[in-house]
């Protein structure tokens, strides 16, 4: 066991890795699906297996073919790639768990195979971002990610049309996105002979004012803006995540844009220096003023929304606005909640669009307008929603309530009237959260569902692993020691450590 | 009740309503008349509190003053102050 | 397992819930469902009881339930207030559920099933709310309340309805998440700490100014005590069955807030913070004004309902304004208030609903000469009304002589020409309702004729059409409690002496 | 009988129970009432009882002694009077309402304590206000809501008193009071509103006429005259109150001298006579307090003595208006015959009760050297004799004209009056045994020569003016009219006023309530063409527009950066 564990840095990012081609290989509705869901279990095992290693004991770094760094590829697990190696496998892992019988109406049995494939190859992709030490592995791993996302986002196109167009628009940002890091990252190498991201760093202070390191530091900035749909580089994501199958924008609302969110705060705390970061340039506020505008007026555009995996997008762009502006405080209480709401949101919105998923399979639409009266059809699905939607919001009890309550209280560390300016708004997003969700829960509940619709429960396959995520979310609400522990050691050794 | 109708009552005839008139005048001056014989010390004596009601006959002066008083202030004010039955309605 | 007190105090939240339970699962047999209702509602009640007698004894059971942040946790503590509180929810619960058992199936209500569970959550939030230790624990019960009785007030599920809902709904939560939370949250940051202590916390944390805009975030974030101008969700949520409004004129909703306001200022802020405060005097005028214009809209309104509404933003207004006088008469005052106003305006409701299950009559000017065709019901709208005015021998009085007290404790005169020209509007938008319903013919209808000083009653046994039994006997009760209240007025007293005389 | 148990409560608590009784029995009962009542109040002799502690207080539910006794005594009959005369009512809630109001008043008067008082006070404005509602027609119904909105604002004045007063001394029992704090001008207050103060008075000729026949009488009896006791309790020996019962004394006159309705001159007339009590009260020696609970008594006889009288004529003939009534005596001699009694008890004719009372106070003035208020009750006891006395009977019942073919009033109401009148008159004619349950011991002769003498002076002299005047024409001719009053500020110009002022208030609100949604709606609005369907930032850009907009932002990025 412990000669499997001293592997388990590669294993989590290895063993999807090698199953895509397997899962590829074959055939029908099942055998995919099953190979799939136990290699991301796997990872997510080794995930839980480093991240109480590294909480316990310190980091690892992994030394992938021996060679030593700054040579070789060196994978580093620190509290915060652990963490989110973590989120990434499980929701991986519970999406997947639901996936068997979603999947078969949206995508036809002989592509399944194809399918999985390339499910297994971003979660590999992801987990690669998260781990890797290298910045140039970042890009190799975020093009496997990106690629395989288009493949997977297209899939949707036998529901709807629009998938196609979907994927290519996030082909072309995507694209654009890893471009830009790409040249970030070749600059940095230009001006530090280095990939390496310690490395980079321990050389940064010294050439930080040059013109290329300035120029890196904006590519990289921006890429990564445009992976994180940061607002307005959101362009691509609500049409993404409408029209992917709905396990996919259940997948990837849960771990793209979180792995992007890593991404920031690695390039920004552990690259830049938290100094340069918020020192020479001033960061706070550009990534404050986009953040603010992000969650409240793109929880506006939610409320205007009649499809509710569109709304559910917008809210998403919103929910990276808190993300954004967690790390744009930068204090550690900030950053705090900036991972813990990484971890929150991902549970709750995979949970969301988990139940939209047993919706859309029961109902076959997910536009607002008809789901009237759902609540009394699929009692418990939608009961699943509200309460998804309650963490949302972020009701106290749920995890949405930690997250902002650790924002609202880094806001007012500040003591100043940015801060409470940012209280302000933050209550009011809330309050946006309020209406756009209430909208559905009315028309779910209070709208009488139309003549002759008759409708049952969702297949038990699907409820359950909903009913999975809805506990967690209360569970985590409520004891609040792992994902505000495990935020705290993280964001401890980002401040700590970078200096 | 009809022979109510026909029935004349004493006060109805107008020499009776003229006896209440002289018999009232009657009875005043002898209400009146023991002040007046009290001033000469026959009968009785007064027990006067205060000056004014050692004139004589004060109480009925007084009784006479005042009721024109008040009538006749009744019938200034009522000028003014008379509206219709219905004013509030 | 021995039930201990502190396991009583979370029976008083799981009561319910279980009882909701069971209703959902009897949905099938009204009959059985009913049962669970009044059995739930009964043993909540004897569970109260109990509490009462600990608390009596000078008791204060706890009971932690979650502690999920530093400094924040999810507990309940007992305090006289509290235990007020729950005393007149569980107690006017019982009746309540007798009576909308006879005017749900009155009316052939649908979806009873969903009526009597969120009814029973709504109960259970309402004990939370009693019980809470601290700020964040009142916060949650107090959102669960207003969610619980949303589809109370949407419950005829037509556009009215749903409009209606949207504003209860949307006023309650904006003005919580908007004012209210942030409070929680400015307060847990000044001291670091959200427990109701006796004497207030704030006191050292917070300067005049803070102070004054955090209560100002308080009195408006806590919408339930319909300070003007968020009053507008409480006329709205009219479009509910009467025995919601009953509950959320009497029982439940109002009075979590006004209780709310009552604990934020005894327990958060203390007296001694408040007093002098700028702030406070401004909201002692607002309340003031509150409270007259609210009964003057009342006056206009001839709708029953929609009357009572805007008379129950009156009277709620007299709990804000003792609160806002911070002196310990006044906060008896209040919180007598808080019993008072649970029976008589529950008792006017009842009447409302009883009038309409019987006559389908909603507007005030088609109520002529009903109090001889309904004379029990009208009997204990005029017991309710006189309650509420503030006359002797029923319960109300009292809360106004305290806040009189308090008034003149806190040298607040002009507080008393206030409560002087309310009794008198009081007056003037209640009373004609009992003596059009007495004496006055019918509507298209006119009475024999009798000659001057041959006055009859007109109430004769063939006359008398009253609502079906359930719908007459809890109006009748709730107002002899009116009376009873006057007399017992005691218990109340010395129950929360400890808080007033630290 | 239970410890403690006010007398009071007996009429309220028995009255709870007229309702399930009809007929016979509901006669029987509602008169044993108050006879029973009345052997309890005197069975109970003086002191206090019934002490309990409340909010740490201690109340005192019975307080019995020779004051409040002769009071207690006198509304217990009147209460029996009152409910011999209405017996024909078949209203049971007339007679709930009179026992209550009763009940209430006595109650009030042998409280302990300032809540118990408080509570009684209250009572008998609510209760009594049936008594006007019952008329069942519009205006009384309006005059009903005027009085109860009067009533209580004494009340909650009252209340408002007693606050300040507990603030103050911190207890509660009823015991006089200087004049000068807050409270005890909020006392002042309320008790002068009941009273009919100047200016304060309009309440008793609005409602009292708009009242049941029956009703009018009950009225008159209980709180005007309760409100005297309270006076004498709290305010006895106030200089103020001279001034005010003088002014009282002379300023109804002049009204009951114009009315036209038999009854609101009585109503004038009776509120001109409180002015002797207040005065009384004013003076606050022992002999003027005694003469305070004589003339309050006599005044509850005769004033119900009247309103019966009158009451009778408007039951049969249906008005009571001078205009309206032809030779009533005719037909109805009895009922004249007792109005007679009525006027010359008012007129305080020797042998009657009025003339051993009134003389009392009149004394008590003089023995004060109150030279100035003895010529003004002088001068109010001239006008009552004209505007009642001579009046009433003149007008009302000897008109000359035809027989109006009425019957005579009914035996229960005849027997009302003739209790009262028999009680009325032998007061007269036996003070002195009237004398002994006054509130101090006192040593009186009623009847002097020069007393006798003077008082005839006064009447005699008084009537032969106004004989002359008729005879000449120079009295104001009774006509259908109205005689404005005070009320008129506030039946007029206020209520215009509040009507507009809550007009100008709703049409705020509603500007606000307006604009408010505008304001909201304009957010709405906005936010949907901004964030709604095809709105710019909802809008699925092209990707070229999404490529300029990295471009430009990285543009910027840059720029920041470097």
């Amino acid at each position: 066991m412990n000669a499997l564990f001293s592997q388990a840095p590669i294993l989590a990012i290895v063993i999807p890795l090698m199953g895509a081609p397997i899962s590829a290989l074959f055939r029908g509705a099942v055998l995919p699906w099953a190979i799939a869901t136990m290699l991301s279990a796997a990872s997510f095992w080794f995930s839980i297996d480093l991240l109480v290693h590294v909480n316990t004991v310190g980091p690892i770094s992994y030394e992938l073919g021996g060679w030593e760094p700054p040579w070789g590829i060196e994978y580093v697990v620190d509290p915060l790639s652990a963490f989110v190696m973590m989120v990434i496998s499980g929701i991986s892992t519970g999406v997947l768990l639901y996936a068997r019988e979603s999947i078969l109406k949206e995508v036809s049995t002989d592509r399944l195979g194809m399918f999985f494939a390339a499910y297994l190859l971003a979660l590999a992709g992801m987990m690669g971002i998260t781990i890797t030490g290298d910045a140039f592995n970042i890009f190799v791993f975020l093009e496997i990610t990106s690629l395989s996302s288009y493949v997977l986002i297209s899939m949707g196109e036998r529901t709807d049309r629009r998938a196609l167009f979907a994927a290519f628009q996030y082909l072309v940002m995507g694209t654009i996105g890893a471009t830009f890091i790409l040249i970030g990252v070749g600059l940095l190498y230009a001006m530090t002979g280095t990939l390496n991201i310690a490395d980079i760093a321990s050389k940064f202070d010294a050439i930080a004012h040059t013109t290329p390191v300035r120029a890196a530091v904006g590519f990289l900035i921006v890429g990564v803006a445009i992976k994180l749909a940061m607002f307005p580089f959101h362009i691509w994501l609500p049409n993404g995540y409408t029209y992917a199958p709905s396990i996919i924008t259940a997948f990837f609302a849960g771990t793209a844009t979180k792995v992007s969110v890593y991404l920031m705060i690695r390039f920004i705390y552990t690259m830049f220096g938290e100094d340069f970061s918020f020192g020479e340039i001033p960061l706070t506020s550009m990534l404050m003023t986009l953040g603010v505008i992000a969650f409240l007026s793109m929880s506006v555009v939610a409320i205007f929304q009649d499809n509710l995996k569109r709304l559910l997008a917008y809210s998403s762009v919103a929910q990276l606005g808190y993300m954004t502006v967690g790390i744009a405080l930068a204090s550690e209480m900030g950053l705090i909640a900036s991972i813990t709401h990484v971890f929150n949101h991902a549970i709750v919105k995979t949970g969301l669009f988990l139940t939209v998923g047993a919706i859309f399979y029961m109902v076959g639409s997910t536009y607002i307008k008809d789901l009237a009266g759902i609540g009394q059809r699929m009692p418990i699905t939608s009961f699943a929603f509200v309460l998804g939607g309650l963490g949302l919001i972020g009701v106290p009890l749920t995890p949405g309530f930690v997250s902002k309550w650790y924002l609202v209280q880094a806001a007012l560390e500040r003591g100043d009237m940015v801060g409470y300016g940012l209280t302000i708004a933050m209550l009011i997003s809330s309050l946006f959260a309020v209406i756009y969700v209430w909208r559905v829960v009315e028309v779910m509940y209070f709208r009488p569902a139309p003549e002759g619709a008759e409708c049952k429960e969702a297949p038990l396959s699907m409820m359950i692993p909903c009913w999975i995520f809805v506990i967690a979310i209360f569970y985590f609400g409520i004891e609040t020691s792992v994902n505000i522990g495990f935020a705290e050691a993280a964001a401890s050794f980002l401040m700590g450590g970078a200096k | 009740m009809s022979e109510n109708m026909k029935k004349t009552y004493w006060l109805d005839k107008a020499e009776n309503k003229k006896k209440i008139f002289i018999g009232l005048i009657i009875a005043a001056i002898l209400v009146a008349l023991p002040d007046f014989l009290s001033l000469l010390g026959i009968l009785y004596e007064t027990h006067p509190y205060t000056k004014v009601e050692e004139i004589p006959a004060f109480y009925g002066i007084y009784a006479a003053l005042g009721l024109l008083v008040v009538i006749s202030v009744a019938g200034f004010i009522g000028r003014f102050l008379t509206v219709k039955e219905d004013y509030y309605d | 397992m021995m039930i201990t007190p502190d396991i009583q105090v979370a029976l008083s939240l799981l009561i319910p819930l279980i009882g909701a339970v069971g209703m959902a699962l009897c949905y099938a047999a009204p009959n059985l469902r009913e049962t669970v209702t009044l059995v739930t509602a009964g043993a909540l009640f004897v569970n109260t009881v109990t509490l009462l007698q600990v608390v009596l004894a000078g008791g204060a059971p706890e009971y932690s339930l979650i502690s999920n942040l530093p400094g924040l946790e999810i507990a309940f503590k007992i305090e006289p207030l509290g235990m007020i509180f729950a005393m007149v929810a569980s107690t006017l619960w019982i009746v309540n559920s007798v009576y909308s058992i006879g005017y749900m199936r009155g009316n052939r209500e649908p979806k009873q099933t969903r009526f009597y569970i969120c009814f029973a959550i709504a109960i259970s939030a309402a004990m939370g709310i009693a019980f809470a230790e601290n700020l964040l624990t009142l916060f949650i019960f107090y959102e669960v309340l207003s969610l619980s009785t949303y589809p109370l007030v949407t419950h005829k599920g037509n556009d009215a309805a749903l409009k209606g809902g949207r504003i209860y709904l949307g006023i309650l939560l904006g003005t919580s998440i908007g004012f209210f939370l942030p409070a929680i949250i400015w307060t847990w940051a000044l001291t670091g700490t959200t427990d109701f202590t006796q004497g207030g916390i704030l006191l050292g944390h917070a300067g005049p100014v803070v102070t004054g805009i955090l209560l100002f975030l308080f009195m408006y974030g806590i919408g339930k005590a319909a300070l003007m101008p968020i009053h507008r969700w409480l006329p709205s949520a009219m479009v509910a069955p009467t025995p919601v409004s009953a509950l959320l004129h009497a029982v439940a909703v109002v009075k979590a807030g006004v209780f709310s306001v009552l604990k934020v200022v005894i327990y958060i802020f203390g007296l001694d913070i408040l007093s002098g405060n700028f702030a406070t005097e401004m909201l002692t005028w607002i309340a003031a004004f509150t409270l007259i214009a609210a009964s003057t809209v009342a006056l206009t309104k001839d709708n029953l309902k929609a009357r009572l509404a805007y008379s129950t933003i009156s009277q709620l207004a007299y709990i804000v304004l003792a609160a806002s006088l911070v002196t310990p008469m006044a906060m008896a005052g209040g919180a007598m208030q808080i019993v008072m106003h649970a029976f008589g305006k529950i008792t006017l409701f009842f009447v409302a609903g009883a009038i309409y299950t019987a006559t389908k009559k909603t507007e005030i000017s088609d109520m002529r000469g009903l109090g001889r065709q309904m004379p029990f019901t009208f009997i204990a709208f005029l017991i309710g009304s006189l309650s509420i005015i503030g006359i002797p021998p029923l319960g109300g009085s009292w809360a106004k002589f305290y806040i009189m007290l308090g008034a003149v404790e806190a040298d607040q005169l002009f507080v008393l020409a206030v409560l002087l020209i309310s009794s008198l509007l009081n007056i003037a938008y209640l009373m004609p309702i009992v003596i059009r319903g007495f004496f006055y013919p019918p509507l298209g209808k006119s009475d024999p004729e009798v000659s001057v000083g041959h006055e009859r009653s007109m109430i004769t046994r063939a006359n008398i059409k009253e609502a079906p039994l359930l719908c007459v006997a809890p109006p009748l009760f709730t107002a002899f409690g009116c009376i009873v209240l006057f007399f017992f007025i005691d218990p109340i007293y010395q129950l929360l002496l400890p808080i007033l005389m630290p | 009988m239970i410890e403690g148990l006010n007398p009071g409560l007996i009429l309220i608590l028995g009255a709870l129970l007229v309702p399930f009784t009809s007929g016979f029995i509901r006669n029987i009962y509602v008169l044993a009432l108050p006879i029973i009542g009345l052997y309890y109040t005197w069975s109970l002799g003086l002191g206090s009882f019934g002490h309990v502690e409340i909010l740490g207080h201690t109340l005192i539910l019975t307080k019995i002694d020779a004051l409040a006794r002769v009071f207690g005594t006198i509304f217990h009959i009147a209460a029996f009077a009152g409910l011999l005369y209405g017996l024909h009512v078949k209203d049971p809630q007339q007679h709930v309402a009179t026992l209550i109001y009763a009940g209430a008043a006595i109650a009030a008067v042998f409280s302990g304590d300032l809540v118990s008082l408080f509570s009684y006070w209250e009572l008998t404005a609510i209760s009594s206000a049936f008594l006007i509602f019952a008329s069942r027609n519009e205006r009384a119904f309006n005059a009903g809501m005027r009085y109860l909105i009067i009533q209580v604002t004494s009340g909650v004045l009252l209340l408002a008193g007693i606050a300040l007063y507990v603030a103050q001394s911190g207890n509660m029992d009823v015991a006089p009071m200087e004049l000068g704090s807050a409270a005890s001008w909020l006392f002042l207050i309320a008790f002068g509103i009941k009273t009919a103060f100047p200016l304060l008075h309009n309440w008793v000729q609005d409602a009292y006429p708009q009242a049941t026949v029956s009703g009018t009488v009950i009225l008159s009896a209980f709180t005007t005259k309760l409100a005297v006791y309270a006076l004498a309790r709290f305010f006895a020996g106030e200089d103020i109150l001279l001034w005010i019962g003088a002014i009282m004394v002379i300023f109804p006159v002049f009204h009951a001298t114009l009315e036209n309705d038999l009854r609101r001159t009585v109503a004038y007339s009776m509120n001109s006579q409180q002015g002797f009590m207040v005065i009384g009260v004013g003076i606050g020696t022992e002999l003027a307090l005694n003469g305070v609970a004589a003339h309050a008594t006599v005044s509850i006889l005769y004033t119900c003595l009247l309103f019966m009288a009158t009451g009778a004529v408007l039951y049969r003939a249906g008005t009571a208006k001078i205009t309206d009534l032809g030779a009533v005596y005719k037909s109805m001699p009895l009922t004249a015959m007792f109005a007679v009694i009525g006027s010359l008890v008012i007129m305080a004719f020797p042998l009657t009760a009025a003339f051993a009372s009134k003389s009392l106070i009149l004394s008590a003035a003089l023995d004060g050297k109150m030279v100035i208020l003895w010529l003004a009750m002088l001068f109010g006891a001239v006008a009552v004799i004209d505007n009642v006395g001579l009046k009433i009977p003149l007008f009302g019942f000897f008109k000359p004209g035809e027989d109006m073919g009425l019957q005579e009033a009914p035996k229960h109401m005849l027997l009302a009056m003739g209790v009262l009148s028999v009680l009325a008159i032998g007061i007269g004619i036996f003070p002195s045994a009237f004398f002994q349950i006054l509130p101090y011991p006192i040593e009186y002769h009623v009847y002097t020569a020069s007393h006798v003498v003077t008082q005839l002076q006064l009447i005699i002299f008084a009537a032969l003016v106004f004989v002359c005047c008729v005879k000449f024409n120079m009295y104001p001719k009774p006509q259908d009219t109205l005689t404005l009053d005070f009320d008129w500020f506030y039946r007029k110009p206020l209520k215009k006023f509040a009507i507009n002022l809550g007009l100008l208030i709703n049409a705020g609100y509603l500007g606000f309530l307006r604009m408010s949604q505008a304001v909201i709606g304009w957010f709405i609005t906005k936010a949907r063409e901004t964030h709604g369907g095809q709105g710019l930032l909802s809008r699925t850009a092209a990707s070229g527009v999404a490529v300029s907009i990295v471009m430009l932002l990285f543009g910027v990025t840059l720029l920041l950066v470097y």
